[in-house]
């Protein structure tokens, strides 16, 4: 399952939305708002997304996943609005019988999500100013 | 035809609105819209030299034919996650 | 941290644990008990440890990952005594500024655990039959 | 000199015991003590060739040299995680 939600992410939640008899492993990434940046300081952070394609393409990761590796549970969880420092803004759960292929899974699932899915942060520099982020973009 | 293309994260901002229109000749390509966009608003052309456009909510080519009743969205670089 | 306990692993307290200020991602890994084994049939399983030694081995992980990877948190937690299907048995979680340190690391922590801290489970077959699980011992 | 050895999960059980007392030359290795268990003990022959052992709580080599107030454990392969 997929879920774009403003409410914040609870591990726990995600981690029974995976259960399974026959899961043998549960591996849970959780992508939280870092207070520093290279030298800068972050005060806060707000996502947003292209609602239709963001929970499209979210669930195409989902089918995906489960094409590639034997899952008995797969939930991505994407914050969106306003995030303070330590909050989850991403939560990837999968279970699998085997342990490798939860590993494989989630690190998969969090690295394609960064490269496709419409989502956009907000970085809300301690100094006052603000900035999209837009990897390659020359600022 | 004139299309609207739906403006995300800094292309809003520098748009400083959540659509825009351009008017295209018809069965123009997206990357017509793109070159039309950059004119129209030149504070967006150094982000749309890296951003995708969606076409229905599907990553589109700039090959692809767009015609008045599609959803198009400018897509620049994503950073959720 | 690491923890030998007779208690119900909390997922989140294991997320909790690794909070940091600096961390960017957390991967937290859950060995769960499954209800089928190849052909067989687990009702439920007991798990031993010799106590010295699997707390100073666990110790002794949790030193070598944060030498190996830049992390920012790093906590381990084993079960002991009976489990029903579906418990989790063992709980790694990590954090750390980037998430390829805390998949790298939290995959060679479980890895690792399996193969050389001394702790043994018992299966309690389905069919009334118990039987300790030593791998490479042919039964 | 005598040493105790503690035993854990199928060693336990095929002893019936929690440890063994073993008899052993003064300056015995790991590998001397790995025989005379399982002369002492054939139900646990077949597990002694796959057990590791560890004194004071770190895993020994069979060249080890053991003392009688050295802790000694027999550890079957681990079945944790």
């Amino acid at each position: 399952m997929v879920e774009l939600t403003d409410k914040v992410i609870d591990p726990n939640a995600a981690v029974e939305a995976v259960a399974s008899r026959n899961a043998g492993a549960v591996v849970l990434f959780l992508g939280v708002t870092r207070e520093v940046t290279g030298d800068r300081v972050t005060e806060s952070l707000d996502y947003e997304c292209y609602p239709e394609m963001a929970e499209r393409k979210l669930a195409e990761l989902e089918s995906e996943a489960r094409r590639r590796w034997p899952l008995t549970g797969c939930h991505i969880i994407h914050r969106l609005g306003h995030l303070e420092i330590g909050e989850a803004s991403v939560a990837v759960a999968v279970s699998s019988p085997h342990r490798g292929d939860a590993f494989a899974a989630g690190q998969w699932l969090i690295d394609t999500l960064k490269e496709v899915v419409p989502i956009w942060k907000k970085e809300n520099w301690a100094d006052g100013s603000t900035e999209w982020v837009h990897p390659g973009v020359e600022s | 035809m004139i299309v609207r293309v739906k403006l995300f994260a800094a292309a809003r901002q520098a748009v400083g609105a959540e659509q825009a229109e351009v008017e295209l000749p018809a069965q123009a390509t997206v990357g017509q819209l793109r070159e039309a966009l950059g004119r129209r608003h030149p504070d967006l052309e150094r982000l749309l030299r890296h951003a995708l456009f969606a076409v229905n909510a599907e990553y589109a080519q700039d090959a692809t034919q767009l015609q008045a009743t599609d959803e198009i969205a400018c897509i620049p670089p994503v950073s959720g996650g």
